[in-house]
């Protein structure tokens, strides 16, 4: 049966070895979910999270895991729409990438919030001044969207090829798939535009409020296209990654640098835009409002070495090297542009999440400091666990990459 | 391919009538009230105003359903022939225990309502909430929500909540209606607490 | 003349009178029916609607002087942080009171507003309340209590004005007394430090204490809008809620 | 007909699309968040007619009247009359559901009858060295206790010695406080501003005086205070006899400011400008003690009670007051006996009141003054006091529960009296701990029957009038008919004040005041670091849970076993903020959280002694007399 489902031409391991691979991560998994399920029946007391620190661990590794999978709205984007044709390579496994992360982020959220059964009432009930309304309402359409674009790859599925009708089915859901991908653009580009926003727009929060151009505070445009910039380079790093561990080459190599190069194009204007962006704020937005920007650095650990690490280490660095074409062509510069290029959208997530609320607002109140517990962590573990497993079974028995064939040859 | 339109036909009629006749009546258990009190009786037979017996108090508050002890003020010993009223006599009076009275009209903790208001800025009558249940011979059983405990008259008796008839149900929708219209909606916490 | 029934109440805290004895933070737990912290919850985990937060003037032994500031929701007017925020209008203004509003029975928890506080007012069920066996009889029946999972905080004990506006209008009338309507930390504050009112009345006493000179708002600058108003004549007092930092082109106290 | 896959496919997606156009589906999702709702384990507040009720804290001297909002009989919420409450008062309406409350009477540990309990006692009684710790004097139940004891051989009635009035005792008694004429306060230490007397009349008084504070601690009432001395702790004293040789004392010879100063660490200057205002600004009054923590000894309350003659206070400040009438059968009373004065092992049986909490003394304290093999019965609410220690634990009715008179305040210049009606009944197994004592002494009567007696009494005098809490108003007591109609209002929430205050200045020859002694004690206090445990009114009683917001929530007030220092102090010691010390003394050790506070004076460890804490067993050094301070070691654990 196993062997059946499997693509014709290429190779994977024995189904024991599969299944050893998938024990650990599905322990892992029923941990989490154990550990989820804890916070869920008892309530978030379970967690490490306060009314200081209101948000925690979840919504941090929320945004980072939205903004890396936003490589498969992009790739998407420039596949469908700017006619790359080169990123056919890849434009199966940003999906699956792209479903695994927002629907993890999804669960996550679920646990997250106090009443998760309520949580329709934002649908019912929306307050379209809320940041957070334009989230709910964009992910929950995109995840829609990511699930039916991932409906014609489990189609191409050896065995259910075989059903004459389902080959229709696919072929009609190609046609629609430039009209779901400019969608899941339009979609995509609004929540994390307002996975910013919802930052930007906390004027009682000067360290993350920005000054803003129509409806939206400067970090709508920042977190949109720090994600598009990151989105590539988080694709080279998990189809690297997938090589490493199949021991198989998957993608040409030109496909790669293509994305690094986008990637770089996309990073260096982030770079200039966000450097643009913290000199406006520290010169006039903090000021105005009460707080002069040397004070969010003055205590605790994050002193003005992470704006550096944000800007220069994890931006322009990478995006220099991206940028030339030696050095992207060589796979080690590449990767490790790749890696840099995602710890910088990983650490300005985490600046806005956490840092945003660890400096205190009123003069009298220290800083403060969280350290997530084992019901935090495992519940992300879990979703981390999730991914792999999906990804890994979608490897086995899905074409995520269509030149694998070839390059077996 | 008729075959399957047939089958396709079957389970949406199936699944159609299960929502819209077999949900309404498991979703709701019928409980009987723990006397059969005749409104009729005491407002014509003992000549009693609704007043008498549920009262606007000065400092605001509504007296609601009246303490055993104001029962006993009449019902010390059966006065009449009925059932009930031997029940109530024997099993509440004389023990002096509340009668555990299951109110229709009983809103969720959460809802601050004055009668006051209502009754005295809004001049409604009681009728235009609570229907004609000071006419009433009988009470009917109290209809509890399975899931949410509600009284099946907060929702209104009909399912859909579509052509409710006389009794439009007392969900806040229906308190937001009125006092839309009325240019009254000011706020939640106006009437949650 | 036509009933009055519009108001924005608002409070004045005078620094300078508190002795931080938490006379306001019992009363509010008591009126508000907030539990009591379960074991080994930290000041962080903990609800309180109003807190006295301690402050001092920095300079060491003798010379260190300690001011008590009770910090509570500031009903804020103008940008209300929370309310722009709350995915689904849990939160919101009231336009005939000015009262912030937040309505558990709405919230989702997602706790976007407490983020979104300045002045850490906001507080969330981390458990389902919990008293000791027997003491549920003692809870207020104006005030429901809330179960896990959601988000509360001070709305000048609104239960309080539900009352009024009842008694009123079992009056007839639609305006209350004022004297019908104190949230239960004005009430209790031994000290008198605190007083509430209607801020549009200008004769009211919290209307000319909120004009007085030395009276501030916390985080002025922020333009949030506050109904809080502070005072002290404590020099020390004002540089250590950095008012003069916050305030530095003055703008008259909105009272 | 053969039923095919497909078929039961195409059936299910009938199946569900039809679901989506019943109501089923959404009515089930609105209905499962109303459940989230209203969750059956949500407590639910009771429903019921509101009523409003009134009676008078007994929960600390103040006796502060009080307005109970009711639902039914259940009070809900607590609220001053026309004043405010503090926060023991405003959550007194939980105790009766103190989790750790005494439920029965019971002998070390088991359940025992009250009977036998009576029994018990009334056989120890009869060998004589009987005593009563009082922990509320002045009550219609004290009179029971001293009645008893002034029969019985060697009867001692006991008092807690850490008193808000300890000045006017030491002055000689008969006496109060009368703030209102003050225009200089010099407080030793008095918890003015925190809880002292009756906090309306104090915040009343307050803008008319200024407050000088005399104490070692950064106190509330020291950082309010218009002007702070720190002295060393333990060194008191000497200050007042620095003041009084500024006013011209003779005993204070050799107490020259500059001699104050390098002693207590107060500059000169500052001595005289105390002195020159008491001089100067008057009438002035001096308050000595009253800190729930720990007394002063006798010579340096004496010392410091002297100040008021030098002062001037006499007949001004300080003012006589009449006892509230007493009914007849109580001509024969034990005098009160100063604890210190009772040599140890002199009590066979001890009887601890501590259903009204009271300032605590060490248990070691006790411990001594108890001969071998003695008996002690406490009548209590909770076993975290004294009753953890008693052969006989004797369940009393909380407040609330329990019907008492309540006495004038310290600062009260004229006699009062009112009652806590108590508007719940108390539990069944519960006896009032002078229906116990009046039980052993077998005289018959109840403390409710003596009550009755009281207000008969204070009827007859026909003085006075009668302010009702509900409005406000005075009837003169001369108009009422009968006293029936006074004990209605008493039960209706009533305060019967004397007519007018006498003027007149009590005729005090005041004992000569050990200046040696207290010049010897303040040298020895000079030692590296000082142990000072610092409580408030009502902490050594059981308090409502809801205290968690002050304790836990908010750390406005010290939380269990947290010790205050200064930064200095801790850096010289190697303590880390919220890093855990020991503190030790000669008595004893205790674990504490070190909390840094630059009010702290340097070389001082202050310990609040909140409930569950041993802080004051370890301050009770015994050649050191009184727990005030304790000379300690300090180490980091």
């Amino acid at each position: 049966m196993d062997k059946e489902l499997i693509i014709r031409g290429v190779r994977r391991a024995s189904m024991g070895r599969f299944l050893l691979w998938l024990v650990p991560w599905a322990a892992l998994l029923a941990f989490g979910v154990y550990a989820a399920g804890l916070c869920l029946y008892k309530g978030l007391g379970e967690t490490n999270m306060d009314n200081r620190f209101a948000f925690g661990l979840w919504i941090f590794l929320d945004l980072s895991v939205i903004a890396l999978g936003a490589g498969a709205f992009f790739t998407g984007f420039l596949f469908y729409i700017l006619k790359k044709k080169e990123l056919k390579a890849v434009i199966n496994s940003a999906v699956v990438i792209g479903f695994v992360c927002y629907s993890g982020a999804v669960v996550v959220l679920a646990v997250d919030v106090g009443q998760p059964l309520r949580a329709w009432f934002t649908f019912w009930h929306p307050n379209v001044h809320s940041m957070l309304t334009e989230v709910t309402f964009c992910i929950t359409c995109y995840l829609g969207v990511l699930a039916v674009e991932y409906v014609p790859i489990l189609l191409k599925n050896r065995k259910l090829r075989e059903v004459p009708r389902f080959l229709v089915f696919e072929w009609e859901l190609h046609r629609l798939m430039y009209v779901l991908a400019a969608v899941g653009t339009f979609l995509s580009f609004f929540h994390q535009g307002s996975l910013g926003g919802l930052y930007g727009v906390l004027q009682g929060r000067p360290f993350a409020f920005r000054e803003g151009f129509a409806l939206w505070p400067s970090t709508f445009f920042l977190f949109i296209l720090s994600a598009m910039a990151v989105g590539p380079s988080f694709m080279v790093l998990t189809t690297s990654l997938v090589q490493k561990i199949t021991r198989k080459a998957l993608v040409k190599p030109e496909v790669m640098q293509e994305m690094g190069r986008i990637s770089g194009i996309l990073l260096i204007v982030y770079v200039l835009a966000k450097t643009v962006d913290t000199l406006v704020w520290i010169n006039s937005t903090s000021p105005s409002l009460g707080f002069p920007a040397h004070r969010f650095y003055a205590s605790g650990p994050f002193g003005t070495w992470i704006l550096f690490a944000e800007i220069v280490l994890f931006g322009l660095v990478p995006a220099l090297i991206l940028l030339s074409r030696d050095r992207r062509a060589r796979m080690p510069w590449l990767i490790s542009a790749a890696s840099l290029a995602c710890c910088g959208i990983v650490l300005n997530r985490f600046v806005m999440t956490i840092q945003t609320q660890a400096v205190p607002s009123l003069p009298f109140l220290p800083f403060v400091t969280y350290t997530p517990n084992w019901q935090e962590v495992g519940t992300f573990l879990a979703v981390v666990a999730y991914g792999v497993l999906v990804y890994s079974i979608s490897f086995r028995y899905l074409p995520l990459f269509p030149q694998e064939k070839d390059l077996a040859r | 391919m008729i075959r399957g339109k047939l089958f396709f036909a079957a389970g949406l009629l199936a699944s159609l009538s299960a929502g819209w006749l077999g949900f309404p009546s498991m979703l709701y258990e019928r409980v009987p009230q723990p006397l059969d009190f005749n409104h009729v009786a005491h407002t014509e037979k003992a000549s009693m105003s609704c007043q008498d017996c549920h009262s606007l108090k000065e400092d605001g508050t509504f007296s609601g359903i009246p303490k055993v002890e104001s029962c006993a003020a009449c019902h010390a010993e059966p006065m009449g022939t009925t059932k009930a009223e031997k029940l109530l006599v024997e099993r509440y009076v004389k023990p002096q225990r509340e009668i555990p009275w299951l109110v229709y009209s009983r809103q969720p903790q959460n809802v601050w309502f004055s009668h006051a208001s209502h009754l005295k800025l809004a001049k409604f009558e009681c009728t235009e909430c609570h229907g004609g249940h000071g006419k009433t011979r009988h009470l009917r059983p109290f209809e509890r929500n399975r899931i949410s405990g509600y009284s099946r008259d907060i929702w209104g008796p009909s399912i859909s909540r579509i052509g409710a008839g006389r009794r439009p149900g007392m969900k806040m929708d229906d308190c937001i209606d009125c006092h839309r219209a009325n240019h009254r909606e000011h706020s939640c916490i106006e009437c949650h607490k | 003349m036509a009933a009055k029934t519009k108001a924005r109440y608002g409070m004045s805290i005078d620094v300078d009178r508190c002795t931080g004895c938490g006379a306001c933070m019992v009363a509010c737990a008591v009126e508000n029916n907030i539990p009591p912290a379960p074991e080994g919850a930290t000041d962080r985990k903990g609800i309180t609607w109003i807190r006295v937060y301690k402050i001092d003037n920095g300079l060491p032994f003798p010379q260190n002087r300690s001011a008590w500031v009770p910090v509570l929701c500031q009903q804020c007017g103008e940008h209300t942080p929370c309310v722009s925020v709350c995915p689904q209008n849990a939160v919101e203004v009231d336009k005939t009171t000015g009262v912030v509003g937040q309505i558990p029975e709405r919230c989702l928890g997602c706790r976007y507003c407490m983020a979104a506080c300045p002045y850490q007012a906001r507080y969330f069920n981390w458990w389902d309340p919990v008293w000791p066996a027997g003491m549920e009889k003692t809870l207020n029946p104006t005030v429901s209590p809330r179960m896990r999972g959601v988000v509360e905080k001070c709305n000048f004990c609104h239960g309080r004005l539900h009352e009024a506006r009842a008694k009123a209008a079992a009056a007839g009338r639609r305006e209350i007394d004022p004297a019908d309507y104190v949230p239960a930390c004005v009430e209790a504050c031994p000290a008198q430090a605190i007083t509430f009112g209607d801020l549009d009345d200008r004769n009211s006493q919290v209307a000319r204490e909120s004009r007085e000179g030395s009276a501030f708002h916390l985080l002025e600058r922020l333009h949030t809008g506050p109904k809080i108003t502070y005072r002290s004549g404590r020099p020390w007092v004002h540089d250590a809620l950095e008012i003069k930092v916050a305030n530095n082109k003055k703008e008259p106290v909105r009272g | 007909m053969k039923l095919a896959r497909r078929d039961l496919l195409k059936l299910a997606g009938g199946a569900a699309l039809g679901t989506f156009f019943t109501p089923a589906p959404w009515k089930a999702l609105d209905d499962v968040s109303i459940w989230t709702q209203n969750w059956s384990w949500m407590p639910v507040p009771p429903r019921g007619e509101a009523t409003t009720r009134f009676t008078t804290c007994t929960l600390c001297p103040a006796g502060c009247p009080v307005r109970a909002r009711c639902i039914g009989k259940q009070p809900v919420s607590l609220a001053g009359v026309g004043g405010g409450l503090c926060p023991a008062g405003l959550a007194g309406h939980h105790l009766p559901h103190y989790p750790g409350r005494v439920r029965g009477a019971s002998h070390r540990g088991t359940r025992c009858t009250m009977d036998a309990a009576v029994a018990a006692v009334r056989e120890v009684a009869k060998g004589g060295r009987v005593a009563i710790l009082d922990q509320r004097p002045g009550r219609t139940a004290s009179l029971v206790y001293r009645r008893w004891l002034a029969g019985q051989e060697g009867g001692l009635y006991l008092t807690p010695p850490a008193r808000e009035d300890a000045t006017l005792v030491a002055l000689g008694g008969g006496l109060a406080f009368n703030l209102d004429e003050a225009r200089t306060v010099v407080s030793f230490g008095a918890p003015l501003m925190e809880g002292w007397g009756s906090m309306a009349r104090v915040l009343e008084s307050r803008p008319k005086f200024h407050l000088v504070q005399i104490e070692a601690r950064q106190s509330r009432t020291a950082s309010m205070a218009d002007t702070w001395l720190p002295a060393k702790p333990g060194t008191e004293a000497a200050l007042a006899l620095g003041l009084a040789h500024l006013l011209g004392s003779q005993d204070a010879g050799r107490f020259t400011p500059e001699y104050v100063e390098r002693i207590t660490g107060v500059p000169a200057a500052q001595v005289r400008q105390v002195a020159r205002r008491m001089k100067d600004a008057g009438p002035a009054v001096v308050i000595g003690g009253g800190d729930p923590a720990g007394p002063f000894n006798r010579e340096e309350e004496q010392a410091i009670a002297g100040l008021n003659l030098l002062a001037g206070a006499m007949g001004r400040t300080i003012v006589p007051r009449a006892e509230v009438p007493v009914p007849a059968g109580f001509d024969k009373l034990a005098a009160e006996t100063a604890l210190d004065d009772v040599p140890d092992g002199g009590i066979r049986l001890l009887i601890i009141d501590e259903a009204a909490s009271g300032n605590p003394v060490p248990w070691s304290y006790l411990k001594r003054k108890l001969a071998p093999g003695a008996m002690v019965a406490a009548a209590a609410c909770s076993l975290d006091g004294y009753a953890s220690h008693a052969d006989y634990v004797l369940p009393a009715p909380v407040y609330m529960e329990t019907a008492q008179d309540v006495p004038a305040a310290c600062d009260s210049p004229a006699a009062t009296f009112s009652m806590a009606p108590g508007l719940l009944a108390p539990p069944e197994e519960t006896i009032e701990p002078a229906d116990f004592v009046l039980r052993v002494a077998g005289e018959g009567g109840t403390l409710a029957e003596l009550l009755k007696a009281r207000v008969e009494a204070i009827h007859k005098t026909r003085r006075g009038s009668v302010v009702t809490y509900a409005d406000g108003t005075a009837t003169p007591l001369a108009e009422m008919a009968s006293a029936d109609d006074l004990a209605k209002a008493f039960k209706a929430g009533a305060r019967w004040t004397d007519a007018g205050t006498s003027s007149e200045a009590p005729g005090i020859a005041f004992a000569a005041v050990d200046a040696a002694a207290i010049e010897r004690r303040a040298a020895s206090a000079q030692f590296p670091l000082a142990l000072v445990p610092f409580g408030w009114r009502g902490a050594a009683g059981p308090v409502s849970p809801i205290f968690s917001k002050l304790y836990q929530e908010s750390r406005v007030r010290s939380s269990e076993g947290e010790a205050r220092l200064n930064p200095a102090t801790a850096r010289e010691y190697g303590i880390l903020d919220g890093g855990l010390m020991v503190v030790e003394t000669s008595c004893g050790s205790q674990a504490m959280t070190a909390c840094l506070d630059e009010g702290v004076m340097p070389g001082v460890i202050e310990a609040a002694i909140e409930p569950g804490t041993g802080v004051l067993e370890i301050c009770d050094v015994e050649d050191w007399c009184g727990w005030r301070t304790a000379p300690a070691r300090m180490r980091r654990a």
